[in-house]
């Protein structure tokens, strides 16, 4: 296909208004879903080429999104709408903008090397996908929807499978706790699987809540309205947008991993099973920045600039915060989800900004610790699969086993601390260029030290794990990544050095859209 | 209005010996006197068909019914089942508070209209088999399932 | 004549919510369902009077029901007098783990 | 495209393109020797571009020219790019880089020759990636790209340094080394990112300069806290001699010809920036001072060869930073060029006798001059230029350097401090090496030396070349330098090079009573605790304190919070809601009763609220 038949494609279903490439990629992964829901347990390998199809057609269908977006033209495009409850105004209305595009790329980069990266598991493997896919699906509807509520069911149907995900799939690192706590670790079982996604589930819901309350109150000011964009023009009311923008921050934040609302994280992705946690550090997460940003900044703008000093301040202390618990882990998850929780630190800095830089920063942050993250719990999952072990101090000398998860891991820890040609330092120095010029300049030393650090424990924990004399005599199955993980780590790490290499791939989307939404949050 | 009187004043007593009596095969029996008694009002309030219907549905099945279940689990087994009662104060407390909203629901009402007349059994037949016909349907339906998860249920488990 | 027949039945009624509160016995309990059934067909029966036959249709139906929920009541108080030797009601208190 | 510019690109994506192909191709790598071919043509090819653009344009003052490419936008404009930039400055350098880098790249194939063929490929995929790093470095267009390439060239150290990784302390000291510079980086991205909100852009030329403003003394100094951290300046030096973990021919391009002068040359690249930073530049000559002084005094207490170098480095350094600071770009510039052929000389030299004797140890050599006449004659000529011998490349430069240092002096007296340092450092320089060259190469061989014996050509051909410039590089270099900028800045004898030369005299006689003769001074032993001071380490023991004690510990502390206090509340609220779930279940008695009255007072209620709302 030519790029003039993709543009006017594109075009075409903008025309129609009716059902097309977004509502394709959304419901593909749900339609894989469904079949492999009805293909009988035993069919392990048609369940894994249908999940495998899915996520081909998502990913796809995202390419070919990103091929036809009109970038001269901007805006919102592949524009689809038509009524599900006509009289609550509720409607199937997705469309794609710049910011969507990459988006739906690193979305579907993921989900694609997450069915890779779980292609050899054994328990349950048909729930597993069914589960998986439903998520993806949801992801993928959150980052098009132009109806408010439509946008907060996805959001609800991309949270809910992880607790079921986590609490069968997971793995329990049960601690003794002695002294004080002792009773209460007891009461809850803390460090259990169940105990992980219960906890999960219910801050996030409880984070839910909050964004449902906001939703209905601005539902009932615009005049019962769900649509975006014309929300997105109402005018609301001082004490609306002083009530409802914290509801909406603090309510998708607990997703984005806010502090001090982040205490899922690190337990939730500790538990989870590798697809889970490359699907849910990578993407999920970037959900609840994605709302704050498409729902709180731009359809609350007088809230969002009261609040905008806290936004930062808060997403300063979370990159400094995670940076420095994720230093005195011993846990190899622990590690990387606190450093999540660092790193989306950095996308909600950026957000506060309400700078061109900032935004950009944010969003391709978004991007860039999507397949950073992605690729790190790939990798964790890969040793801890061949260790049965988290505990990094015990290990060492893992390289000489498995080199190949080395490199990877190396690469996806320099991206983590920012190195240049990585795409962790393009979305990091912008966001820095962004807090820099912002109101609250000051913001970009603590979040340059937490960047620091990170680089401290980073280096420290490939050391203890990869360097050193041979491996210890406690692992016996230490072996190198087997093919199907390899495709998923080379996506990953293609990935990672192509957007640290050439950023303008993603940037001629980001930009002109950030360029189109920054004044609706500065008016 | 006497023969009302007369019946109501049967069915409520003989009520309160149902739910007060000490020996089950008794309440049972009461519990056949308060029917029976209904009936006669049935057909003072202007439906003999239903009338006859609780005389034989009620009277005759149910009260056996309830006497085969209580001699089924009766002394057959050498278990004594006693018919007692307590929380006697709480019950009629509970009573009691149902009733005095209730009555005064009723008595708030200041004229239901004038009686109809009774109701030909004809009548209730073409009701049952033309606009309810689809609920009758479902109502033999549901007797029968009723029968079946009767019959599964008491069913011993090693014949 | 409404209003006596329709207190009679709350009368009736209120009967059986004192049966159903006091028994102890499953099959006492089972009667005293029986009362209120049979005070809600009364008031049926007194509306059908001035309302037309559709309240008499209804009760038909509602003695049928009761029909049905006795047969399925009596065969849980068989089961509960074979599974726990007697069918004192508090001998099924399962709902407390 | 020029072809000025056209040879850049080959200069730069060619080691890039290698690199890549051996990141991607295993197989390839793992031949071990096709690997390392690919990587010397490279490096062959990067030298040819090099010295045709040195040979059209070395000297050129002005922009010679200039490729580059859009990189980062803002509402749709230019906020970065990325390109070469080739002008007199960026040519020579690429000169420079160029033959050490080929040099060490053919010196390593004999000194790896024994390494398993995985690692050689290894190796020297990373030897084509630093490659492309510091060309890249060398040939920005600006400031981010520099900064960018900077980062690139402390991750391959960081790797090479840990090229060896199944020994522990080799590991440890690429992370050190990673941690330090990344530590100092923080100054540069600052700068940076405060440049860019001062002029939108992160330039390096006078107009750059002016558009800063007041804002240029900031800006310098951030960027010279980054230039502490790669040229190992006090007190962030102590990771580079750690970092002789690595391979010597790493040690030699890495460690002391090239990636470590990358901070010397952000500040000549820079230098309309630092030329306006009065303030910068006095702290800057400070520094410089107190480090070459500092390192030379650690140098001579030191007992393993590649550690002299090491702290020789770094003293040698800090000359350049402190003749920087003192307001003469040229002087630090040209002491640059001439260090990175005689230092990397001199480790290469070093890694010759490591190869022949196995070890480090000063004591397990002795007597090498007869095993191994090259390799002890080139170490010679190298000592000889590095301690500022007349004639030799750097007896001009150091000389310089000096020069520059007093010329301040006479503008701010407190530039007599670096100046007096330097001159210290001079004798003392002279005195550590001659040591190391009476050490290894004279007197009684040890077991290990008796058995030693010259490489191979592969091992001799690079030493004889860097044996060449160390001699001959001197003046031409010099003279190019001086044409480049109209500058006055010829050799002649004048008091202050003869107090040099005294110095190291001094030096070399201390040298050659002490460890050829194996005499004694007077005095020597009441400088015994200086020495202790010297071995002790102390600032490398500070900073392990604010690591253990303060990073560590705080993290310790923000982990126990997270989990006893953040945490601790989440999983409270869900012990008390469990537990006041148990107190509330005590309602489901399980008594047929009373759900009955449960439901009646839901009909009683229901009843009464249709009461309310009816009446």
């Amino acid at each position: 296909m030519t790029p003039e038949m993709i543009v006017s494609a594109g075009q075409a279903s903008t025309a129609a208004g009716g059902f097309g490439w977004l509502s394709l990629i959304v419901l593909a992964p749900f339609v894989a879903a469904v079949i492999i829901g009805l293909l009988p347990e035993r069919f392990e390998n048609a369940i894994r080429n249908v999940a495998l199809a899915g996520a081909t057609v998502s990913f796809g269908g995202s390419v070919f999104v990103a091929l036809g977006y009109d970038r001269t033209r901007g805006g919102l495009q592949f524009v689809e709408d038509f009524p599900i409850v006509e009289s609550l105004g509720i409607r199937w209305s997705l469309a794609a903008d710049g910011w969507s595009v990459v988006l739906l790329l690193l979305t579907g980069v993921i989900i694609y090397a997450g069915v890779w990266a779980s292609w050899t598991l054994e328990s349950r493997a048909k729930e597993f996908f069914v589960l998986l896919l439903v998520l993806v699906a949801g992801v993928f509807g959150v980052f098009v929807a132009q109806d408010l509520f439509l946008f907060f069911l996805l959001y609800e149907i991309a949270v809910l499978p992880m607790y079921l995900l986590i609490g069968i799939w997971g793995s329990s690192n049960k601690v003794a706790e002695a002294g004080p706590f002792a009773l209460v670790f007891r009461v809850l079982d803390v460090g259990g699987k169940e105990y992980a996604a219960m906890k999960l589930t219910l801050m996030l819901l409880a984070g839910s809540a909050l964004i449902l309350a906001a939703m209905l109150g601005m539902y009932w000011e615009a005049g019962n309205t769900f649509n975006l964009t014309e929300l997105a023009e109402t005018e609301f009311s001082s004490t609306l947008q002083f009530l409802a923008f914290p509801a909406l921050w603090i309510g998708f934040g607990t997703l984005a991993g806010l502090f001090p609302f982040h205490t899922w994280s690190p337990d939730g992705h500790a538990a989870a099973p590798t697809a889970v946690s490359m699907l849910h550090a990578g993407v999920l997460m970037k959900l609840g920045a994605f709302g704050v940003i498409r729902i709180g900044m731009m359809l609350l703008p007088e809230g969002a600039q009261y609040w905008a000093f806290w936004v930062g301040t808060v997403a300063v202390i979370n990159v400094l915060y995670g940076a420095l618990s994720a230093m005195a882990q011993t846990d190899l998850k622990y590690i990387i989800a606190y450093s999540s929780v660092s790193h989306m630190g950095i996308v909600l800095l950026g957000a506060a900004t309400l700078t061109t830089n900032g935004w950009n920063g944010a969003i391709y942050q978004m991007v860039a610790h999507g397949v950073m993250t992605g690729l790190f719990f790939a990798l964790v999952g890969l040793v801890y699969g061949r260790a049965h072990s988290r505990y990094i101090p015990g290990m060492g000398g893992f390289v000489k086993p498995m080199p190949f998860v080395a490199a990877a891991f190396t690469l996806a820890a320099l991206s983590s601390l920012g190195l240049p040609g990585t795409a962790g330092f393009v979305a990091e120095w912008l966001v820095f260029l962004g807090a820099y010029e912002s109101a609250h300049w000051w913001w970009t030393f603590p979040a340059l030290l937490g960047a620091f650090i990170t680089a401290v424990y980073v280096l420290a924990g490939v050391r203890s794990i990869f360097y050193g004399e041979g491996p210890p005599d406690t692992f016996h199955d230490l072996e190198d990544a087997v093919d199907s993980e390899r495709i998923a780590l080379w996506i990953l790490g293609a990935c990672i050095v192509i957007l640290g290499v050439v950023p303008g791939v993603l940037m001629i989307f980001i930009d002109p859209t950030t360029a189109l939404y920054l004044p609706t949050a500065l008016r | 209005m006497i023969a009302l009187a007369l019946l109501s004043g049967v069915m409520l007593s003989s009520a309160l010996m149902v739910v007060r009596s000490l020996n089950l095969v008794h309440s049972v029996l009461w519990l056949a006197v308060t029917l029976i008694s209904t009936a006669g009002i049935f057909v003072i309030l202007g439906a003999p068909f239903l009338a006859g219907i609780q005389l034989m549905l009620y009277t005759g099945g149910i009260i056996t019914l309830m006497l085969f279940g209580v001699m089924l689990t009766g002394k057959q087994t050498g278990i004594e089942i006693p018919n007692t009662s307590d929380g006697q104060l709480a019950g009629a407390g509970a009573a009691l508070a149902f009733l005095a909203p209730t009555l005064y629901a009723i008595w708030s009402v200041d004229d239901f209209g004038p009686a109809l007349g009774p109701v030909d059994a004809k009548v209730l037949g073409t009701a049952f088999l033309g606009p309810h016909l689809i609920a009758f349907e479902a109502l033999s339906v549901l007797l029968l399932a009723a029968m079946i998860g009767a019959i599964v249920l008491v069913r011993r488990k090693d014949p | 004549m409404t209003q006596v027949v329709l207190t009679i039945a709350a009368v009736l009624f209120a009967l059986g919510i004192y049966g159903v509160t006091t028994r102890r016995n499953a099959i006492g309990i089972l009667l005293s369902v029986e009362l209120m059934a049979n005070a809600v067909n009364l008031n049926l029966i007194a509306f059908a009077q001035t309302l037309g036959s559709d309240g008499q249709t209804f009760a038909l139906f509602s003695i049928a029901l009761t029909v049905a929920e006795v047969v399925v009541g009596l065969a849980l108080v068989v089961l509960l007098y074979r599974t726990r030797k007697g069918i004192d009601i508090d001998l099924a208190s399962d709902l407390r783990s | 495209m020029t072809t000025a510019a056209t040879l850049g690109l080959v200069a730069v994506l060619g080691p890039l393109v290698v690199a890549l192909l051996l990141a991607v191709n295993g197989p390839v790598r793992r031949t071990g020797v096709g690997a390392g071919a690919l990587s010397v043509l490279a490096a062959i090819a990067n030298l040819v571009a090099a010295l045709m653009l040195a040979n059209s344009w070395w000297g050129e003052h002005e922009l010679v020219d200039s490729t580059e490419w859009v990189w980062l936008i803002a509402n749709g404009e230019t906020i970065a790019t990325v390109g070469v930039t080739i002008d007199g400055i960026s040519a020579s350098m690429l000169a420079v880089v160029a033959v050490v880098a080929l040099c060490v790249q053919v010196f390593s194939w004999s000194y790896l020759s024994d390494e398993p063929k995985a690692d050689f490929g290894r190796y020297y995929m990373w030897q084509s990636l630093f490659l492309f790093s510091m060309n890249a470095l060398v040939l920005a267009p600006n400031l981010l790209q520099l900064f960018m390439a900077w980062e690139l060239v402390g991750v391959c150290s960081y790797l090479l340094i840990g090229y060896w990784y199944t020994k522990p302390s080799a590991a440890k000291a690429a992370v050190k080394a990673f941690w330090m510079t990344k530590l100092a980086d923080m100054g540069l991205m600052i700068g940076l990112i405060i440049q860019y909100r001062v002029t939108g852009g992160f330039g390096f030329h006078e107009a750059d300069a002016v558009a800063l403003g007041a804002s240029v003394g900031v800006v310098t100094f951030c960027y010279f806290i980054a230039v502490m951290g790669k040229s190992a300046q006090f007190p962030l030096h102590i990771w580079l001699p750690d970092a002789m973990e690595g391979p010597t021919p790493v040690s030699a391009l890495l460690h002391a010809a090239t990636m470590v002068a990358a901070g010397v040359y952000l500040m000549v690249r820079g230098w309309p920036l630092f030329d306006l930073a009065e303030d910068t530049r006095l702290f800057m000559a400070l520094i410089g001072g107190t480090t070459a002084i500092f390192a030379a005094s650690v140098a001579i207490v030191q007992t393993d060869i590649k550690k002299v170098l090491a702290y020789s480095t770094s003293s040698q350094l800090g000359y350049m930073v402190a003749a920087l600071g003192a307001g003469d770009m040229i002087a630090g510039y040209y002491h640059l060029t001439t260090h990175a052929f005689f230092k990397a000389l001199l480790f290469l030299a070093a890694g010759s006798v490591i190869h022949a004797v196995h070890s480090n140890e000063l004591s397990n050599m002795g007597g090498l001059a007869k095993k191994m006449p090259l390799t002890a004659g080139t170490f010679i000529i190298g000592t000889l230029a590095l301690t500022g011998t007349p004639g030799f490349a750097g007896f001009f430069s150091k000389d310089l350097v000096l020069e520059a240092l007093l010329h301040g002096a006479e503008r701010n007296p407190v530039l007599w401090i670096p100046l007096a340092c330097c001159l210290i450092a001079a004798g003392l320089t002279s005195y550590y090496m001659f040591k190391v060259v009476f050490l290894a190469f004279f007197g009684e061989p040890s077991e290990a030396a008796g058995h030693a014996h010259e490489g191979g050509i592969a091992l001799s051909a690079p030493l004889v070349l860097l044996a060449v410039l160390s001699i001959g590089a001197g003046i031409p270099v010099m003279g190019a330098l001086t044409s480049q900028w109209g500058h006055e800045a010829h050799f002649h004898v004048s008091p202050i090079g003869l107090a040099g030369t005294s110095a190291m005299l001094l030096g070399l006689g201390a040298a050659v009573q002490l460890h050829y003769r194996g005499g004694s001074l007077p005095g020597v032993a009441a400088l015994a605790p200086v020495g202790n001071i010297a071995r002790s380490e102390a600032v490398d023991k500070a900073w392990r304190v604010a690591y253990k004690q303060g990073l560590r510990t705080l993290a310790a502390g923000v982990s126990w919070f997270d989990r006893y206090v953040i945490d601790g509340l989440v999983n409270l609220s869900g012990v008390a809601l469990l537990l006041g779930a148990g107190r509330l279940r005590a309602v489901q008695t399980g008594k047929g009763g009373d759900y009955v009255y449960a439901v009646l007072l839901g009909v009683i209620v229901l009843a009464a609220w249709t009461a309310v709302v009816s009446a």
